[in-house]
């Protein structure tokens, strides 16, 4: 029984890592770059749907209908204004750059909002439904997870289906034979960077409700997010989107046998064990050597 | 006495299901100028990648000096006395030219002084004593390939894998560099040469093999090489014979 | 139709191309054959906008050294790069479409030509690139070329590494292309079969065109053989 | 010889300092702050900026001696200097596995996993016991030779021998074989491998002197802060902190690490003191009890990272080769 509720709700909240995975792994494979301000962005989609919440009235889940655009809009304008000019340098730089953006963006929340937590409750916040017997999934988290099962989907059409998708697809995996098909590759890095932050919001909301909320929220995110990538194969989408379950169900799985204060050592550790033994990912195809 | 310095015996390199060299010998005298020739895209490139190191064979022998050296790391096998260059030259470029062949002078010196009396030598062997101070990523292709063979004269090497040294060079340099391998040559080292262009390979080799989709195709001396017919229809495009 | 007078082009700081002018008039196929490294990739790169370069490239009179790469596509020409840089993840139907990201119309169309000139990628359309032999690729990659209505095709060995079976399949392939009126620079070390089936031809050593003249011509040049074999 | 006369000339400026400005133990701690962190940064790039292996991860160094250090003198009450020694030690034996996972992986992977490793070492100090945990350790008492070790003065010269001993060090490496040869995998590895360069034996050469540097500041700092948690020595930010400060100077260059010292810290302390906000209200620029002057006073001793986002944001798209790099070129 332990085990079985271990499972379920390391799925549950290994879908919504899966979310800041995939967009990680998007932006990865797009424009090659490892963006370190992914946690960063992840925290401002919290305290937008903390303030929807809070100023506007409007539920977490619905505010996703404005939170996605706007952090969509607000990523293009990054990519345009800052991070378009690294795309060619070396990684540290690019690192550097990402790191440097998150601290602006942390350090004006900081500013902006102060260190207190804020706490998002809803009606709904600790209501959990019962099922097999002694089983009690959290109603947030089934409500997050049921989301993210429904934006992976229209992601994954979007990727597969539309011409547009389909040529973010293939700038990630040759940008210059995609520019001789005359796809406009500047383009889509912002695209892919848009669409990077608006899943990194999206997965942000998402927890907001089930977390605290403060201005250095993102920095756990971002190490699992990279963890989910690697593990996915740092660029693959489907990857990430295993990767992500892989995660929440090892941290569940950490916590209820091991202790919840190892569970992320459990996790780092399991990171290192892939780079080391499969650095091209769990499900990544081998490459040249 | 003619003793084999390297001798390749049966050798595979296979890249996932690609097979880029497949089963080749050869053998390569001391103090010879060894020409391995092909198109391109004959493996020639994975097999100096393999005897150098880089890559593990899938089957075969690689014997160097009398000894196997298949599982030797890239700076062990260096260390035996078999040096490369690179096809796409690789210049420390933030490094001074001096700096850079001074990098080949330490594999058999300790000390700085040393290190930079030898590379002062090499610049002067290959014609660059005047571009010592300046920054490797500088230079034009040509003197990028004079700094490579500097460099990895600069170990004292017994023998030399170079490859491609005189790709993108124009008439000039290369006899240049020709001039060189032979003066080097005839000091006592053995040379093993790539080359995509026939030109400069039977102006100084001693002997040639040629490779084509990862097989050997032929061997012999440039002027047996030249007028193989298999070997015409190799570079110049099948079918045809003129 | 392509005109290009005193190209000077590179990598970074290192040139690579010296002063190189070509021309090419509609409906020819015109060839450019020399050893590696001689500059021939670097040629077609720097046409397509892939790099920068200096001196003068005009299509039909127009400049086009300030264009974006995807702006010459437009233009209607078309690169099919060295070793054919197909999308190893998708499909033979999602890289056709890729190949007509900017010819949404004639999709269909295009699709029905590129499946008849080579009835190979009609049986194998859902495989993917990556999962395809070396010769099926080449006609992928040219199929993909295709699909964005060409006026110019520039061809980048498209025989490197194949069979004489699959080169003579390529080659008869670019001559149906070029009779339903498409003109074709192309770019070989392959000298015989490219000559061969060209109007004109520049061979090209060290970054400069040392030789030109009708593809007859060049095969019977003594010179070219030389430049080749040195003998 | 002329950066010898050199680190000479400033090491004895510096020494003479506190003999200048008199025994204020603000300026004093400020300075320290400054040699800390250019010793630090200068240790980092030794690595990183010589061998051009980008570790995210020297916190973990710093944390191995400053925590080593704490246990052995507050637990078993050993002498500060054995258990720096110590502290080396634990330092050396975390660098080695970390060089042995981190040395095989190149590009991206490697500053991942340099954080993952030292992410386990701050998770690990958080949950053991021995380790003090999320309360960390506090050191009441501690002796040697009879100095005065609450004054800052001894922690001064401990710093500033420590950067010396650093920026020796990197010359002497830059004027010797094995600097050339990190110089060598920087640019290049695989002409370095060719050319006879046992890749992983530099690398973990240079890992461990640069860890080993690293923790014996650690160690310093310990003791004279008295107080140590993961937040203050194993934080990520910290790892952070140390490569921003090169990269600001110039890595790969002796003297970068410490302009950036010179130049950041100090900064950063007018940030958190508010010096600024202070100054504002008091020539009567702002009111203290106006909307602003209450926003400045509260919120812009935070604002010190911010504006380490913002120079290094600057730094990396304006001068990415830091300052004296800039210069070199223009020069």
């Amino acid at each position: 029984m332990f085990f079985l509720q271990s499972l379920l709700s390391g799925i549950l909240t290994g879908g919504v890592y899966a979310l800041a995975g995939i967009g990680m792994s998007l932006v990865f494979g797009v424009m090659n770059i490892s963006n370190f301000a992914h946690g960063d962005l992840m925290m401002l989609g919290m305290y937008l749907a903390y303030f929807a919440f809070t100023l506007l009235h409007i539920d977490p889940y619905i505010s996703l209908l404005l939170i996605i655009p706007t952090a969509f809009l607000f990523g293009f304008i990054v990519e345009k204004v800052f991070i378009h000019r690294i795309i060619s340098h070396p990684h540290q730089n690019q690192i550097l750059l990402t790191i440097g953006l998150g601290l602006i963006m942390s350090n004006t929340a900081l500013l902006a909002f102060t260190s207190d937590p804020k706490i998002l409750t809803t009606s709904y916040s600790s209501s959990a439904v019962h099922i097999l017997g002694g089983i009690s999934l959290s109603v947030p988290l089934l409500l997050s997870f049921t989301i993210t099962c429904g934006i992976t989907g229209i992601l994954f059409l979007f990727l597969s289906k539309t011409t547009t998708g389909l040529a973010l697809w293939a700038t990630s995996q040759n940008r210059e034979a995609a520019q001789l098909m005359g796809i406009n590759v500047a383009k889509m890095s912002a695209i892919a960077f848009g669409l990077g932050t608006a899943l990194a919001a999206t997965a942000g909301a998402l927890i907001a409700p089930t977390y605290y909320i403060h201005p250095m929220a993102g920095h756990t995110f971002l190490l699992k997010a990279f963890t989910i990538c690697v593990l996915g194969g740092l660029g693959s989408v489907v990857g990430a989107g295993v990767g992500g379950i892989i995660i929440g169900i090892v941290e569940s799985m950490s916590s209820t046998y091991l202790s919840s204060d190892w569970k992320d050592v459990v996790v780092f550790i399991i990171f290192l064990v892939v780079l080391l033994l499969r650095p091209q990912g769990l499900l990544g195809k081998k490459g040249e050597q | 006495m003619i003793q084999h310095l390297l001798h390749i015996n049966h050798v595979s390199k296979h890249f996932g299901g690609n097979v880029a060299v497949s089963d080749i010998s050869f053998s390569v005298d001391e103090k010879q100028i060894f020409g391995l020739i092909g198109p391109n895209g004959a493996g020639k490139t994975t097999l100096f990648n393999c005897i150098s190191g880089f890559y593990p064979v899938t089957s075969g022998d690689i014997i160097f000096d009398n000894k196997t050296i298949n599982n030797l790391r890239p700076d062990e096998v260096c260390h035996l006395g078999m040096a490369r260059t690179w096809q796409r030259v690789k210049p420390l470029g933030s490094l001074t030219v001096l700096e850079n062949v001074m990098i080949g002078a330490f594999s058999i010196t300790n000390t700085t002084r040393e290190a930079e009396e030898i590379a002062m030598e090499q610049l002067q062997l290959v014609g660059l004593t005047d571009f010592s101070k300046k920054s490797a990523g500088s230079l034009s292709i040509g003197l990028k390939k004079k700094l490579e063979l500097a460099r990895v004269l600069a170990t004292h090497p017994k023998m030399l894998l170079l490859d491609e040294i005189c790709g993108g060079l124009n008439h000039t340099e290369t006899d240049t560099i020709l001039a060189i391998i032979r003066d080097v040559r005839y000091k006592g080292a053995t040379i093993v040469f790539i080359e995509h262009d026939m030109k400069a390979v039977t102006a100084v080799c001693d002997w040639i093999v040629v490779l084509n989709s990862g097989e050997k195709l032929a061997e012999g001396t440039p002027e047996v090489i030249t007028r193989n017919p298999d070997v015409i229809a190799a570079y110049l495009g099948g079918g045809h014979n003129a | 139709m392509l005109n290009i007078k005193n190209l000077n082009a590179g990598y970074g700081e290192m040139p690579v191309l010296k002063n190189i002018s070509i021309t090419i008039a509609e409906g020819e196929i015109v060839s450019v054959v020399g050893s590696n490294g001689a500059g021939k990739s670097t040629l077609l790169k720097a046409i397509s906008g892939l790099i920068k370069s200096k001196g003068i490239i005009t299509y039909n009179n127009e400049s086009l050294q300030a264009l974006p790469a995807h702006a010459i596509v437009q233009r209607g020409i078309i690169h099919v790069p060295e070793g054919r840089k197909i999308f190893p993840e998708m499909s033979v139907i999602e890289n056709l479409i890729m190949g007509g990201f900017l010819q949404r119309t004639d999709r269909k169309e295009n699709m029905e030509k590129v499946f008849t000139l080579f009835p190979k990628l009609a049986d194998r359309r859902n495989q993917l690139g990556g999962t395809m032999s070396g010769g099926e690729q080449q006609m992928l990659a040219i199929g993909r070329g295709l699909m964005g209505n060409p006026k110019l095709l520039l061809l980048d060995e498209p025989s490197l590494g194949l069979s004489p079976l699959f080169t003579e399949v390529v080659f008869t392939a670019i001559q149906t292309i070029n009779k339903s009126g498409v003109t074709v620079l192309l770019v070989e070390q392959n000298v015989y079969q490219s000559l061969n089936i060209s109007n004109r031809g520049y061979v090209i050593e060290i970054g400069s065109i040392v030789l030109t003249g009708t593809g007859e011509e060049l095969l019977n040049n003594q010179d070219v053989k030389k430049a080749f074999l040195g003998m | 010889m002329k950066q010898i006369i050199l680190i000479a000339v400033i090491a004895g400026i510096a020494a003479l300092l506190p003999f200048v400005i008199g025994d204020s133990p603000y300026f004093i701690g400020v300075l320290i702050s400054v040699l800390m962190m250019a010793a630090l940064s200068s240790a980092w790039n030794i690595l990183g900026g010589y061998a051009g292996q980008y570790s995210f991860g020297h916190a973990a160094y710093f944390g191995s001696g400053a925590y080593t250090t704490m246990i052995l003198i507050s637990k078993f009450n050993f002498n500060p200097l054995v258990s720096m020694v110590a502290g080396i030690i634990v330092a050396c034996i975390i660098a080695l596995i970390t060089g042995s996972i981190v040395f095989r992986l190149r590009g991206h992977y490697f500053g991942l996993a340099s954080i993952a490793v030292a992410e386990i070492v701050r998770l690990s100090a958080l949950n053991f016991d021995f380790t003090g945990g999320a309360q960390g350790i506090l050191l009441t008492d501690v002796t040697l030779w009879g100095l005065d070790l609450n004054s800052k003065i001894p922690f001064y010269y401990g710093m500033l021998l420590v950067l010396v001993l650093t920026l020796g060090i990197t010359l002497y490496l830059r004027t010797s074989k094995t600097g050339f040869y990190l110089q060598a995998i920087r640019e290049d590895q695989d002409a370095a491998a060719s050319l006879g360069i046992n890749l992983s034996f530099y690398k973990n050469k240079a890992l461990l002197i640069s860890a080993a540097l690293t923790s014996v500041l650690g160690s310093l700092y310990a003791v004279y802060i008295r107080f140590i948690d993961t937040s203050a020595v194993l934080d990520l930010r910290l790892s952070i902190e140390i490569i921003l400060t090169a990269i600001i100077g110039g890595v790969g260059t002796l003297w970068g690490p410490v302009l950036g010292a010179v130049l950041l810290v100090p900064l950063a302390e007018i940030l958190r003191s508010n010096v600024i906000g202070d100054a504002l209200v008091k020539h009567g620029v702002v009111s203290e009890t106006s909307g602003l002057g209450v926003f400045l006073k509260e919120n812009l001793a935070h604002a010190h990272v911010l504006v380490y986002g913002i120079i290094t944001v600057v730094c990396i798209l304006y001068l990415p080769k830091g300052i004296l790099g800039f210069f070199r070129r223009v020069k």
